[in-house]
């Protein structure tokens, strides 16, 4: 209970102050309309109303968008295609392939590089400079790229979201696997144990914390990447779809219904990868 | 000679040994076409000789950089090269990685100084990267709009040096160093002020860990609804890719400070300022680096991206948009190019910055950052 | 069957309409093609995608499409169903301009990504500088709607007939409080929606012969939406894999493509090509001359 | 030393037990001791049995739970804010990113010590501790006993009345150990300040104390007090006198008798 | 203990330097030593003065840079692979994700032993160290002192004829100590096992060894080594006999011939 009602009562200022600003933002516009209609002297309380309920609001208000929310989810069927329930799927779909090649390249990664000396000094600059590439300009030549050599769907917004992702994995890994201290591997180097054994009975448990820590930062960004690929992949739908259409046709309450739904969804994936965590820790007697 | 080198080792000299075996009966046929490549296919067999003979380093290196020339010289102008050409781009990866392992190897042993040949590797291996790109492009004839030749994104680089430069000062210097600063900032001193109130940490916390997970890109289209075309609504963008990353980061450095520490101020009954400055701030340093580290890339990225939805016809989103268009792809890969370095710059300095202020940190102390 | 992949330029809307229509009504299936139909959006540069192999036929505009082939994607027009432009510049009378010669020192929305040509050809035949320099206009990439001339942030905003001037109408705009400047009317038009596929296909009677029954079926399908427009409105609607358009805006677009569209007669009229490529060419967009960038191969194969 | 002393700490029916998930753990039960001024007591006593506990009650870092304590006379948190003891943790705790000397400087700063008085007393207690010559280090170039001698120096340099002292010289070795304890005696012997020490060592205890505190493991309770007889000044060799090794005799017995074997540790 | 016995390790004029930025660390330097099977050799010295450099060359985790150095006659690096020793190192070093059992049978399922073996050596030897009824609990649910007991089980479990104890008892309370060393004693006795054992405690060293090694700080070198008369046979009580007392004087004065104090801690 303690930990709830802080968590609300900064929701409800939020949402008073949100519901405070789009009567700011609407204003001029809806002032505008008035005119052009011959609307002298509306009341402030009704002028209030007609700024929550413009069709194209700079600032929707909250309960347009919680109404959206509620007509593109819970109203129709979720096979329909003006279901965000379809488009978070599609979005979801995406986002878990390319979660698991990001995370996979990425444990690969911090393998070899803390294997390998060469790999260790060459790789590392590469993979920072990787990430400040803006990958929303290479998408686009990206997807053509994969469509010219015959992938299409699915694996090319994974291959995006792999990028993102796999990023927060190596270096976590990489500190994870070197985590171990000196003496913890001295103590293999009495026993002879093999590179293998170090690796499974040592570093890899050692790890695991730094890995989950990695996961629930790369899953949210492989969202991100699965979004922004929907944004240059608009065959299929999807909710970077639906934040484009909605921007190009200037529906507002459309683009805000999107990105909540999308946060939502990048919620409920970092809680789960939290859950996972919580679950590995019991198995592994962490302390609580 | 052999004992000195790695398994890895062996198996590379004899991936780039035998490459330069069938390269040279290959190209037998077509004998002085490429004198070039025949010298490559001649001594990379010889350095097959290195399981008997002492074979240094260095000339692995140098087999790598002959065989990058002569594949370069000998592109053929159009339609495919011939396929042991390929091999000859096999031989020369494997010797430059064979050169990088022995030199990585060499500089473990302390036989070479760490400083300046630290750099040496890295770079090899980019470069490596750009002679494969090249030769692959060009080599298999891969259409310039899809994926142009590196020496065709530097020769473009070159001859727009004057539109690359306007588009970083709109798009790095106007929108990202403002929105980063505004961003970073006010991420700290939320911190601080939420740190201060447990109610209000409980409540914004898991607020800010919902929005920091969030894509927040999405909000593009509405800071330039809202900020208008110029670099302003970039620079909002920014500020809210930045703030989140700082805010829980900065929160959590706060409470870095062990039990102990805290007790011994307690001890000293030191107020909660003297404990936030000479404490606390202190402890969080390596922690408020790491959002200024995450921030440095996370903000060129959304400057970029808000071009994409409208701006005044400069910055390097807007370049890239209409280049894309226009089917200019090789000044979009010149302005991708503008943003990586700038971007590995951005964040070099910052990681070079935190050497110098954390530099007590264990991290820090010991070993490579 | 023959397969056949259509890019088009921009998200499934009734801009489109004859394709979608002619998909949904079977018309493809009557001749023997199987059609894929790919949307396109804001990041997707439909010449690029079929350089890359990912489509056989793309919808471009001519000005964009001439400068795709000098830069190394040899495209060409196989035939022209839109005949006007749709392209318009309107400015509210707030910013006060209501001739070309106010717009000196204005700040104009233009959307680039390939759609900017018709607009710098424009200023080019006017001697209206937009490099920032004295007596010019100033220009930005305009994002794809109204917003900027709602926010003030642009004098004047590009607008195409069927799509954003229905916008603006809807939000109380009209021509009483607009300043219209329709390219077509200005003479200033350059060949929108025209379809083009890859020079070296054009070698291959089959493709010829594929090419020639799509153009046909299309024809036959932007007939039946113009004779049909609330049938063609719902099927556009439901085509659309996002779920975005709506019925009523869908309605308004099929109405005003009619306009813009000859459903009898796809062949490319010489005179425009001549003009559109003239001013191209004035405007440094191309550098020479194209050579082969249309065949009348197909439409004269409809006959 | 006796004569007309006052009580610098009190304890009365002192009880603290921590709340833990499985079942609260009781690490103070009816505690009753007097400390008086210029008193030098040791605790000693098995692993876990409260030693920390007590002296972290008496600075005010943990709340009694049950029974009174007064410090000088006060409550401890009136106490801690007159600053009126200097405590060395069982580890260093000095802050990594500032030197030595800036270390021993810390709690002069917070208190407001003007720079030259600053400068001056931590050049004094550093002196003391065989510091010299290394104010300008940071804690991680110094080794583990050297780190424990700052975090001494740190303790002395404001001058408080009452010290208390976690097992300060536990990571020394017995040479090291011998040369601070006297050098610790002397300071006391000195000063005249009041010193509460904990230490698992026998021998320290009895060489260093005016009074001895024996507790025993879970529930910690003070089992035995063992006022010393020897004389204030105590050379090194006082530990071979049969009077010494009879102390420590009762102490280990008393240690001992708390130590039921298996349970504990 | 005498008669025919081998040298288990022998070192001959052994240096070891560590490169270090500023100036290279000699932490040993011409280190003469022989250890005979069923030896059982305490290192005392003050901190810092190579004693767990030297374990760590023994066990080859440090490579000397000059001299020679054998174990059972082997190169170390060949020792090691014979699995010739258990180490105990200063720290527990418990893996936090394994309970104790599985803790102590980390070098068995490394070294290869089957299940059933396994499980009996982990209950034998966590019996012997007396933490019987601790086997499914992790590390941080015991005291130090516990988990100190569990790595000195680790070690003992594969029973390697060598034992290298690098300070094994420095975090326990003096009773326990106390138990523990004479469990130990009875051990060495029973097995003929040659024992290295690091401490900082002048009785302990006496008490335990046949022989002590009392070694300089840096450069770390052997000052003396003191051979022990005690019988082999030590009740606890033989601590307060003249002749025990008298090693231990010559112990503490070998201790602080070294001791050049300044420098060192
Ligand atoms: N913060 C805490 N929460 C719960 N239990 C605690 C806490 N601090 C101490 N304890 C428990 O209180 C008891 C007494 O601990 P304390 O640290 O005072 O022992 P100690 O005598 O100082 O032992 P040592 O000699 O090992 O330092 C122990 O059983 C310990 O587990
Ligand atoms: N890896 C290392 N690199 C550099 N110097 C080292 C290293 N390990 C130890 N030393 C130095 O070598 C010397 C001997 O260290 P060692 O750990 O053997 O001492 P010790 O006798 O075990 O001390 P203690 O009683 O404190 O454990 C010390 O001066 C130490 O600083
Ligand atoms: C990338 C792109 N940008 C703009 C247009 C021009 N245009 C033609 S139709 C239309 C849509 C709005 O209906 C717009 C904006 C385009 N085709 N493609
Ligand atoms: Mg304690
Ligand atoms: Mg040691």
């Amino acid at each position: 209970m303690n930990r709830i009602l802080p968590v609300l009562t900064i929701l409800l200022a939020i949402v008073v102050i949100w519901y405070a600003a789009s009567v700011w933002m609407n204003a001029p516009w809806q002032t505008r309309l008035n005119e052009r209609a011959d609307l002298a002297n509306v009341p402030f309380t009704e002028f209030v109303a007609q700024t929550w309920a413009q069709d194209k609001p700079v600032l929707p208000s909250p309960h347009q968008v919680a109404g959206e929310i509620w007509n593109a989810t819970i109203a129709l069927e979720p096979t329909s295609k003006r279901s965000l329930a379809y488009h978070g799927w599609i979005t979801l779909s995406a986002t878990l392939l390319g979660f698991a090649f990001g995370t996979s390249l990425g444990v690969l990664l911090a393998v070899a590089i803390i294997h390998n000396d060469a790999s260790d000094r060459s790789l590392m600059p590469w993979i920072i400079a990787s990430q400040t590439v803006p990958i929303v300009a290479v998408a686009p030549m990206l997807v053509v790229g994969l469509n010219a050599v015959g992938l299409t769907g699915l694996v090319p917004k994974a291959l995006i979201s792999m990028y993102l992702s796999f990023f927060p994995v190596v270096v976590g890994m990489v500190k994870g696997l070197r985590s171990p201290e000196g003496i913890q591997l001295d103590l293999l180097r009495t026993y002879d144990a093999t590179p293998w054994q170090a690796f499974w009975k040592l570093r890899w448990p050692a790890a695991m914390p730094f890995l989950f820590a990695s996961m629930k930062v790369g899953i949210a960004i492989s969202l991100v990447g699965a979004i922004v690929a929907e944004l240059s992949n608009t065959a299929g739908g999807g909710l970077g779809v639906r934040l484009l259409t909605g921007s190009v046709n200037g529906q507002t309450v459309q683009i805000w219904a999107a990105l909540f739904i999308a946060a939502g969804l990048a919620a409920v994936l970092v809680a789960v990868v939290g859950r996972a965590e919580h679950m590995v820790n019991r198995r592994t007697g962490v302390r609580a | 000679m052999i004992r000195t080198l790695s398994m890895l080792q062996l198996y590379l000299a004899l991936i780039a040994g035998g490459c330069g075996l069938l390269g040279l009966a290959a190209s037998l046929p077509t004998l002085g076409a490429a004198p070039l490549m025949q010298i490559f296919f001649a001594v990379s067999t010889l350095s097959l000789l290195r399981l008997v003979l002492p074979w240094p380093f260095w000339l692995d290196g140098v087999l790598a950089a002959l065989g990058a020339w002569a594949l370069i010289a000998s592109l053929p102008a159009e339609g495919l090269m011939p396929l042991h050409h390929w091999l000859a781009l096999i031989a020369s990866w494997a010797f430059a990685w064979l050169f990088v392992e022995r030199l990585a190897a060499a500089i473990r042993a302390g036989k070479l100084p760490e400083t300046g040949t630290g750099l040496v590797i890295p770079l090899i291996f980019g470069l490596a990267l750009i002679v494969i790109w090249e030769v692959v492009t060009r080599g298999a004839s891969v259409s310039p709009v899809l994926l142009p030749a590196p020496s065709a994104i530097a020769t473009r680089f070159a001859a727009s040096t004057g539109i690359l430069w306007a588009d970083f000062v709109q798009t790095f210097i106007k929108s990202v160093i403002p929105g980063y600063i505004i961003g970073c900032i006010a991420g700290l001193l939320v911190a601080i002020a939420v740190d201060r109130s447990p109610f209000l940490k409980a409540g914004i916390m898991p607020i800010g860990n919902f929005m920091s997970a969030l894509p927040i890109i999405g909000i593009a289209p509405i800071m330039v609804m809202w900020f208008g075309f110029d670099w302003q609504s970039k620079a909002a963008v920014v500020v809210a890719m930045t703030f989140f990353p700082m805010l829980v980061n900065t929160v959590a450095g706060l409470n870095a400070a062990s039990a102990i520490e805290r007790d011994l101020m307690s001890t000293y009954a030191a107020s909660y300022r003297q404990t936030l400055m000479k404490l606390r701030l202190p402890a969080a340093g390596p922690f408020i680096f790491n959002a200024l580290k995450i921030n440095s890339t996370l903000a060129l990225i959304g400057a970029i991206v808000a071009e994409f939805f409208g701006t005044p016809v400069v910055g390097m989103g807007f370049r890239i948009s209409t280049g894309v268009g226009r089917l200019a792809i090789d000044l979009v890969w010149a302005e991708i190019a503008v943003a990586a370095i700038a971007g590995s710059a951005f964040y070099g300095v910052i990681a070079l910055i935190e050497r110098g202020v954390t530099f007590w940190h264990p991290s820090v102390r010991g070993g490579r950052a | 069957q023959d397969a056949l992949t259509l890019q088009l330029k921009w998200v499934t809307q009734a801009q489109f309409a004859g394709y979608l229509v002619a998909e949904s009504k079977g018309f493809y299936d009557e001749e023997n093609l199987d059609i894929t139909i790919l949307p396109g959006g804001p990041n997707v540069a439909p010449e690029q995608v079929i350089a890359g192999g990912g489509a056989d036929i793309i919808v471009a505009w001519m000005a964009a499409a001439m400068s795709a082939r000098e830069a190394g994607v040899p495209l060409v027009n196989i035939a022209q169903p839109f005949k006007r432009s749709g392209l318009m510049m309107i400015c509210p009378t707030e910013s006060e301009v209501t001739e070309v010669a106010d717009f000196p020192g204005k700040t104009l929305g233009v959307w680039f990504f390939g759609n900017e040509y018709p607009f710098f050809a424009w200023m080019n035949k006017e001697g209206i500088p937009t490099d920032g320099s004295e007596g010019g206009v100033t220009v930005l990439q305009q994002s794809f709607d109204i917003q900027p001339m709602i926010q003030g942030q642009a004098d004047c905003i590009s607008v195409m007939t069927y799509n954003e001037y229905g916008q603006a109408l809807d939000a109380g705009y009209g021509p009483d409080n607009l300043t219209i400047f329709n390219y077509t009317e200005m003479g200033n038009d350059l060949l929108e929606d025209g379809l083009y596929v890859m020079e070296d296909t054009l070698s291959d009677p089959a493709k010829v012969d594929a090419y020639t029954r799509f153009v046909r079926a299309s024809m036959k399908g932007w007939q039946y939406a113009l004779d049909n427009p609330d049938e063609a409105a719902q099927i556009v609607v439901d085509m659309d894999d996002t779920g975005a358009a709506e019925l009523a805006h869908q309605r308004y677009m099929v109405e005003e493509v009619s306009k813009l569209v000859d459903p009898s007669d796809p062949a490319l009229d010489e005179a425009t090509y001549d003009r559109t490529v003239k001013a191209l060419m004035d405007q440094a967009i191309i550098k020479a001359e194209p050579e082969g960038a249309f065949t009348t191969a197909v439409t004269d194969a409809l006959n | 030393m006796d004569g007309k002393t006052t009580a610098v700490v009190e304890a009365r029916n002192l009880g603290l037990t921590f709340p833990a998930g499985d079942g609260d753990i009781v690490a103070l039960s009816d505690v009753n001791l007097t400390i008086d001024k210029g008193e030098f007591v040791s605790f000693i006593g098995p692993s876990g049995c409260g030693k920390t506990t007590f002296l972290r009650a008496i600075a005010d870092l943990e709340k009694p739970t049950s029974g009174t304590l007064t410090v000088n006379g006060q409550t401890p948190e009136n106490a801690r804010k007159d600053r009126a003891y200097g405590y060395v943790f069982q580890a260093a705790a000095l802050y990594p990113w500032r030197t030595i000397e800036d270390n021993v400087a810390l709690p002069l700063e917070i208190m407001g010590y003007g720079s030259a008085d600053r400068a001056e007393r931590v050049r004094r207690t550093l002196a003391l501790v065989n510091l010299s010559g290394f104010e300008k280090k940071y804690p991680w170039q110094l080794s583990g006993g050297m780190q424990q001698r700052a975090s001494i120096a740190r303790a002395l340099s404001f001058d408080a009345d009452l010290l208390l002292m976690d097992e300060p010289f536990g990571a020394l070795d017995e040479i090291v150990r011998d040369h601070l304890n006297s050098e610790l005696l002397k300071l006391w012997a000195r000063t005249e300040k009041t010193i509460c020490f904990v230490t698992h060592s026998i021998p320290e205890a009895v060489y260093l104390s005016t009074k001895i505190v024996v507790m025993s493991p879970r529930p910690g309770r003070v089992t035995d007090v063992i006022v010393s007889t020897l004389p204030r000044e105590r050379p090194l060799d006082i530990r071979e006198t049969p009077e010494f090794l009879e102390i420590a005799a009762r102490v280990r017995d008393g240690l001992r008798a708390g130590h039921s074997y298996e349970e504990v540790v």
